[in-house]
């Protein structure tokens, strides 16, 4: 138990997916524009990640096992693509206007780094099945939660008198870059 | 190398069914956003963005086959609320439609009006009354000045006059609140 | 001692009020002209019905009430009516607005007054006397009386006699000197309304009005509250939480929650009009300011500003003049606007008093203003987002729950001109949302358009078919002449119509797909040209035929 | 002009000054315990501030006078002195002071503006690029093997020259909390390591008096409606709530609640660093749940983290998450039923 709650706090504040991993930039900047988008993106994220890892577990585990360990990346992917692809329909139907909102960003979930390094840190780690489910759980609830608080720091970024030269993408990289350097401070805290 | 093949085969028969299965489960029938795209739009139905009317653009807007910035009547508001319903960067005005025009309607020169019936026939909102041999009048309530009465009048009987600013629809202006010293900067936050 | 439910925040600016409380308040004299706007109140402007060269007498109706908001207005004093024209109107725009032009004869001759029994009539009836009589809301927003009297069974009816804004004591001076009047106007209203309880909220700066009116309403059973001086108490939502503990929910109106709220010199003013058949024709403005002798007038609605601050002479180095408080008042443009039923203070303004604001500076989110909000606004947020013309969000942030009090601007220690930007905001709001209408009007319009013009041309396609089964029915149209043989023909072409009708019609006429339709009209439209040259009717016809029925 | 026409007589300037005001007794304190050489730091840093800020605001055309003297840079530059240890060279003033200035507060243009506390960012900065640095503290006068003169203590911030008869390590020792938690490693009790010279009642011989007045500042801003009670009151309540339970828990390896609201940054941060403006939520139960955040991170970090204190690290996350708390927490507006959240009704 204490194992799994420390995987939690590992993966949501301590080597969290964005800021220690640096893992997921491309969604964490292009969906942070608007906070209700970014909550959307980030339960997409959050299922599309566990049930990731699950799946990639149970592929790698039951399907390739060591000796086809090769196939591992190129499996991943195909189970991440199509988990993504289910997610879209899904979205689609259910919310069209946050469908709209995610745009290009919903397929690019299948590109997110964040979603294929996880099954593959859940690989590297030797997690088991209820591990891998807490990692990837924790991970993308590290990366919606980082992705919630950095979308309502733009929103109020919008009303700032930011200098020209900074406007828009190259303040919030400067604002990513400060909410990497405070969550340094938890360094140290989960091995 | 069987296995790899048949393992690989095996999973894309396998989440190859599953997405089909969504596919139908989840099927999306039109796309409820061009109704949230036509009540952004001025509804003047000036045909100035290349489309035959609003609701056309706001199709083509919603089935992303247009950019949202091509609405002349509308101008920047318009654009910025149609980048806010659909998560994507404002984009500066197209060169056509950045001329901005004072809020104008069309007036008839009853001297000249042959009563030809062209001009009613052009207005997109039957604001224009009168039958055939008869002078023609615009209903200065429902005209919205998108100008597609003036081509199609034989005898250029009908010139656009500016509303005048009245009681019911003055506006505050932006409050004068000089943060820099620079002029230029004044100017653009003042206009 | 009753408890009070204090509302949120409130400030305390100096009070100012003492300078023209010294004396009581005079007749301020008859101006040379009297310029009566017909829009002194809250809904439509008043319809002008008297012309141009016609006499009026003092207390006429010159503006009738236009529609259900809207209330007359009357002739301040005997005269003549010079012109019903543009003239300059107390408005933050300083727009002109239609005014009618009055040159007094000095005789004062009034209209008959009629007393009404109020208690003999119908309630309805008396409140279009009150609309007649031009009765408005003295408090400042100018609403008709005779709309927010329409509520019967009332719990509690609140007489806001607070004054809460610096310099002004017309209120003041009036429940000191006519306390009695005021209190018959209250019963009116009390009789009206059928209200249980009455309390008069008033601020313990005011001493000698609480005594003078506890005076008044002894034996009455009204109740005259002491309330704290803070400003902003005599907001209406605001004093009615204070009396009452009840909060008017946003965007209603205080019946709902059985509370109704009227400025005290409304009920004077009701007092004149029921037990002296008096119309509303002047009214008590505060002169003070940068003046030598600050007062109270009873200035007759009309009188040119300009003129009427002459009699408090005002000192040398005044720079302008301040209609209402310097909290929400309004600044004057120019000097020639009239005296409104909304003006109850005149303040000479001069850089001494009232200093320009140093440079503002950037928000640093200190907050006092939210702590000074009595509307527990975020005053913060609000500033953020309309300075960055969000306006989407401001409103997320209630922005039209902002009384526009002031306290926000007050407390700032970066002097923003919060006020200012939620006024910008809340008229750009107004804007968008006229323009919304509007394009919701052209929609309909053109989806309307749309649908005719798809009708007419089914009509005309339903017409073009009935033609052609009548051309088939004479194929030699007008140019036959042989009788017989044209008959039989005819009979022919009957029955050959008849024929093709059975076969075709089902498919042609019933549900045509949009290319057969189109197909139909390009046809009709062919054999409408053919048909002008007879001769070819009829090899048209045959293709016709051909064509039909494939 | 629009009205209203009345103001409050009150500007930003004051509001700094006054914080400025509040801070000078711990600095009298300050100089009593580690000597005058807090009060160069305290210089170069302002200097440091100004300069910069002046620059910045040359470069995008603001008016100089207006903005230098709104006391903000100084409150950074003076926060910033405070935190680092005394004997820091000048470099590291300069550089911490400069991304203060420059990064955290005008790349977003300058005052109001700012998501990150500056004078936060540039103590995070420093403490990332130059770890070492940043632990040495100066010992206080009364525990210190050697005494340093003013001359001799400019040479080494200066030109990094020691005296010829000691070295760096002679002036300098570790911070109370710093031995707490190395001598824990060591497998001693807390009980243990108290016992040693450099622990006093409260806390640290010297540095607790500081934090003492600290609080005495603190109260007095709050007395003068400068601060509201929330930050300050929800920071310490959370911080020493989890150190006592962390203390019933286990008291032999866990110091006291009070020795960690006396310890390292607590109070300066509670008072004087958690409660800046722009940085902070402006709803009264934001402001709570931004102060007991800071605490229970200040903690973590202290106790079972890397880092020797949490204070600017646990501020700065709080700080990212103050749109979020400012957004969902919005009170009740005048008229409306019941609470919303994000402009919508609950």
């Amino acid at each position: 138990m204490e194992n799994y709650f420390l995987i939690l706090i590992g993966t949501v504040f301590v080597n969290n997916i964005v800021l220690a991993k640096i893992l997921g930039l491309c969604p964490f900047m292009g969906v942070s524009k608007k906070l209700e988008a970014a909550i959307g993106m980030g339960m997409a994220t959050t299922f599309v990640l566990t049930l990731a890892s699950g799946a990639s577990y149970l592929v790698n585990h039951y399907l390739l096992g060591s000796e086809l360990a090769y196939l591992r990346t190129l499996s991943f992917i195909i189970v991440i693509a199509s988990i993504v692809q289910f997610t879209e329909m899904f979205i689609h139907k259910t919310s069209p206007v946050l469908y709209q909102v995610l745009g290009i960003y919903l397929p690019l979930i299948t590109t997110n780094c964040a979603v294929l390094g996880i099954p593959l840190l859940n690989v590297q780690e030797n997690h088991d099945f209820i591990q891998s489910l807490f990692f990837g759980f924790g991970g993308a609830v590290g990366f919606a939660l980082v992705l919630t608080t950095f979308a309502a720091m733009r929103e109020r970024l919008e009303g700032a008198d930011v200098p020209l030269p900074f406007k828009g993408s190259a303040i919030a990289m400067v604002t990513a870059g400060l909410m990497s350097i405070a969550s340094m401070g938890f360094s140290g805290l989960v091995k | 190398m069987l296995n790899a093949l048949l393992v690989m085969i095996g999973l894309a028969v396998a989440l190859g069914a599953v997405l089909g299965f969504a596919s139908l489960k989840f099927k999306v029938e039109g796309n409820p956003l061009v109704e949230k795209v036509d009540a952004i739009l001025p509804q003047i139905q000036c045909g100035q963005c290349g489309f035959p009317g609003c609701k056309p653009y706001a199709e083509a807007i919603a089935s992303g086959k247009a950019a949202i910035n091509l609405c002349a009547p509308g101008g920047e508001a318009v654009m910025k609320r149609l980048a806010d319903l659909l998560g994507v960067e404002p984009q500066p005005l197209a060169a056509e439609a950045a001329r901005p025009k004072p809020k104008q309607v069309a007036l008839i020169d009853e001297q000249i009006c042959i009563g030809c019936t062209l001009c009613f026939q052009a207005c997109p909102v039957d604001a224009i009354v009168g039958a055939a041999k008869q002078v023609h009048t615009v209903l200065d309530s429902e005209c919205t000045g998108c100008e597609l009465c003036l081509p199609p009048c034989p005898v250029d009987c009908i010139t656009m006059v500016p509303v005048e600013e009245g009681l019911n629809g003055w506006k505050w202006n932006y409050p004068v609140y000089p943060i820099s010293d620079d002029a230029r900067k004044d100017v653009e936050v003042t206009s | 001692m009753r408890t009070l439910h204090p509302f949120h925040g409130g400030i305390h600016p100096p009070e100012h009020k003492s300078q023209s409380t010294r004396q009581g308040i005079a007749a301020a004299p008859l101006p040379a002209r009297l310029v009566v706007p017909l829009r002194q109140h809250n809904g439509n402007p008043a319809r002008p019905v008297v012309a141009v060269g016609d006499h009026v007498l003092k207390g006429q109706m010159i503006g009738a009430p236009e529609g259900f908001i809207s209330a007359a207005v009357h002739a301040p004093a005997s005269g003549r009516v010079m012109a019903i024209e543009m003239q300059p109107i107390p408005h933050p725009s300083g727009l002109p607005d239609v005014s009618v032009v009055l040159e007094p004869d000095g005789e004062e001759r009034w209209i008959e007054r009629q007393a009404i029994d109020y208690r003999a009539i119908d309630p309805a009836d008396l409140r279009n006397r009150l609309r007649d009589a031009g009765v408005v809301g003295l408090g400042g927003a100018v609403f008709p009386s005779h709309i927010k009297l329409d509520a019967s069974g009332l719990e509690t009816l609140v007489i806001n006699a607070a004054e809460c804004e610096p310099y002004i004591t017309c209120d003041d001076m009036l429940m000191r000197e006519r306390a009695a009047e005021v209190v018959q106007g209250i019963a009116i209203m009390q009789h009206v309304m059928a209200a249980r309880e009455v309390l008069i909220g008033i601020e313990d700066n005011k001493p000698e009005a609480i005594s003078a009116m506890q005076a008044a309403c002894q034996g009455s059973g009204f109740e005259v509250v002491t309330v704290p001086t803070l400003y902003p108490s005599g907001s209406a939502k605001q004093l009615i939480k204070l009396l009452t503990g009840k909060e008017v929910p946003s965007g209603a109106l205080a019946p709902q929650v059985g509370v109704q709220c009227f400025n005290v010199a409304t009920a004077y003013t009701i007092h004149r009009a029921v037990n002296h058949g008096e119309p509303v024709i002047s009214r008590i403005v505060t002169l003070t300011g940068n003046m030598e002798e600050p007062r109270n007038y009873e200035v007759l609605i009309g009188t040119p500003v300009g003129e009427l601050v002459k009699v408090a002479k005002p000192r040398a180095d005044t720079s302008g003049y301040l209609m209402g408080g310097p909290m929400m008042g309004l600044p004057l443009t120019d000097p020639g606007v009239p005296v409104v039923k909304a003006t109850n203070c005149i303040i000479a303004t001069s850089a001494e008093l009232f200093p320009p604001p140093p440079r503002a500076m950037p928000c640093i989110r200190c907050t006092r203003c939210a702590q000074a909000c009595p509307a527990d606004l975020q005053p913060q947020e609000l500033f953020w987002f309309a300075k960055a013309k969000n306006f989407a969000k401001a409103q997320e942030y209630q922005l039209f729950d902002c009384i526009e009090c002031g306290c926000c601007n007050y407390v700032c220690p970066s002097h923003i001109p919060l006020v200012q930007f939620y006024r910008f905001a809340k008229s750009e709001i107004h804007a968008q949302e006229r323009d919304r209408k509007a394009s919701e009007r052209a929609r309909e319009r053109h989806e309307f358009r749309e649908f005719r013009l798809e009708r007419e041309k089914q009509e005309k396609a339903a017409k073009h078919a009935a033609k052609a089964a009548q051309a088939a029915a004479s194929p030699d149209g007008g140019s036959g002449d042989e009788a017989a043989a044209k008959k039989a023909a005819i009979q022919a072409a009957i029955d050959r119509a008849k024929a093709k009708k059975a076969a075709v019609t089902p498919q042609n006429v019933d549900d045509l797909p949009p290319e057969a339709q189109a197909k139909i009209d390009e046809i009709e439209e062919r054999r409408t040209h053919a048909r002008e040259s007879a001769g070819q009717a009829a090899a048209v016809q045959k293709s016709d035929e051909g064509q039909g029925a494939s | 002009m629009n009205s209203p026409l009345v103001a409050e007589k009150t500007a930003v300037n004051f509001i700094m000054l006054k914080v400025l005001a509040a801070l000078l007794p711990a600095i009298a304190a300050y100089v009593y315990f580690f000597g005058p050489a807090i009060l160069v730091s305290i210089a170069l840093a302002s200097v440091t501030a100004l300069a910069s800020e002046a620059a910045v605001l040359h470069l995008r055309h603001y008016p100089l006078r207006v903005y230098l003297t709104d006391g903000s840079a100084l409150v950074t530059a003076w926060l910033l002195a405070l935190s680092i240890p005394p004997l820091a060279p000048w470099w590291l003033i300069v550089v911490g002071t400069l991304f203060a200035i420059l990064v955290a507060k005008h790349l977003y243009g300058g005052l109001g503006n700012n998501l990150f506390n500056p004078a936060m960012v540039g103590f995070a900065a420093l403490m990332i690029s130059f770890p070492s640095h940043m632990t040495h503290w100066t010992a206080p006068d009364v525990l210190a093997h050697s005494h340093w003169s003013f001359a001799q203590q400019m040479d080494f911030m200066f030109g990094g020259i020691s005296p010829a008869d000691s070295k760096l390590d002679a002036v300098t020792m570790a911070t109370p909390l710093d031995t707490l938690k190395t001598q824990l490693h060591l497998e001693r009790t807390v009980a243990e390591i108290q016992s040693s010279p450099i622990f006093s009642t409260l806390s640290g011989k010297g540095t607790e008096i500081i934090a003492l007045l600290y609080l005495l500042g603190g109260l007095f801003l709050w007395q003068q409606r400068i601060i509201s009670w929330h930050i300050p009151a929800s920071f310490l309540a959370a911080m020493f709530g989890l150190a006592g339970l962390f203390y019933l828990y286990d008291p032999v390896h866990y110091a006291s609640p009070l020795f960690h609201l006396f310890a390292g940054g607590t109070m300066l941060g509670a008072f004087f660093i958690a409660t800046d403006y722009v940085t902070s939520p402006t709803t009264p139960l934001g402001k709570l749940i931004f102060g007991a955040g800071i605490g229970v991170c200040a903690y973590v970090i202290r106790v079972l983290g890397g880092y020797p204190d949490g204070i600017a690290f646990a501020v700065l996350f709080l700080n990212s998450a103050v749109p979020l708390i400012d957004a969902y927490t919005q009170p009740r507006v005048f008229g409306h039923a019941g609470k919303w959240f994000n402009g919508r009704k609950e």
